[in-house]
């Protein structure tokens, strides 16, 4: 299982699910339509690193984030 | 130097501390900048949300980038809400010399604008409202939208 | 707002009044650069001469510029002498806008070296020596050197 | 009369001469040797407005300011 969180506004459960690479989750969040919507916009990081394969390998355990636009200052 | 705090900052704590921290390390330019939150379309303030560990990652590549440099980069931000004409925001590079400086904070500030990881809502009629037109996508976004 | 003061900074009172006093005027962007004398080449401190009233030209030329862009510029400068780690130089832009700011810093603070009637010296050994290898003549110099 | 004030290093007595332009003040300066050195790399101030040509019209009672290479900060 991997761990998936939603930062900032997505304001979303984070959740868990049986993923071998970047590629399984993509399709799994493509199924949420309230998810769907902010994934042209989301960066991606896994265990805190960003992340720009969807053929990144993920191992039992780790964290994904979604990361939509920021703001800081 | 990365300091995050809940509410507005007291910048001038922060300022004098970090100009005496410094006063004896030969750094010829200290250049602050700081973020104050406007009156602007009828909002009380802004709010804050910060994702921790990225942004302690994304801090620590500006401070190698600083120090090969000669220079050091300190930055403060605000958690949370934040009132109008308050402060949210300081970033202050130290340097031998003054172009150094000037070409790193406009370098930092930009790329924090534009990477780091925090999200801004407007306080507005008891609201917490999402700055999504005002908001970056970090570069590479869009992974995972590429899938159908 | 220019400032001239015998010999070292205040930089703590400055910097803070400064922001104090233009806390409540909407400006998003408080860039502030501070100059500090570098120990370096066996120098005691550095001395200052400044010519008042052409500094002041070319301080309101930078008022109205800043203005134009919704901005504000202020300046405090050393005259005598400041020592090593002392700090003798801030120039600050308060704007409403971060990107204006950084811009008009950078500008503010290339110009000023270039063009301020300013002149330095180092002190060393007890003896106050002009800064000639680091001196650029004003824009437009050597007019009364073309006549034989 | 004009009156010619040497600013900073240059560290001279002001002198006053008469001048109708500053070619006229040139030709006076050219001909102290302490002077001359300096003049390549001076900006010239008519009543502490910085000036371009030789050809600028002088008046008695006009200060003349030389300046020499700056470097504040």
């Amino acid at each position: 299982m991997v761990h998936i969180e939603f930062l900032g506004p997505m304001n979303k459960e984070s959740l868990d699910m049986e993923a071998s690479t970047l590629q399984d989750v993509a399709e799994r969040l493509n199924q949420d339509d309230e998810v769907k919507a902010w994934l042209q916009t989301c960066a991606v990081a896994v265990n805190d690193m960003l992340v720009s394969s969807l053929d990144t390998p993920l191992n039992p355990g780790d964290k994904i984030s979604l990361l939509p636009p920021v703001c800081g200052g | 130097m990365l300091e995050l705090y809940d509410n507005a900052l007291n910048v001038p704590e922060i300022l004098m501390r970090w100009y005496g921290d410094e006063a004896q390390n030969n750094y010829g330019a200290f250049i602050p900048f700081v973020g104050t939150v406007r009156e602007e379309s009828g909002i009380e303030g802004l709010s804050f949300d910060i994702y921790e560990p990225i942004l302690d990652r994304w801090f620590e590549a500006w401070q190698a980038r600083a120090k090969a440099e000669g220079a050091m980069v300190k930055m403060a931000h605000s958690k949370g809400d934040v009132k109008v004409h308050e402060s949210s925001y300081i970033a202050a590079i130290f340097s031998p010399k003054r172009r150094t400086a000037l070409e790193l904070i406009g370098a930092f500030v930009e790329d924090f604008k534009a990477s780091a990881p925090i999200w801004k809502y407007d306080l507005k009629d008891g609201e917490r409202l999402y700055a999504k037109d005002r908001s970056t996508p970090i570069s590479g976004s869009g992974l995972l939208g590429a899938v159908q």
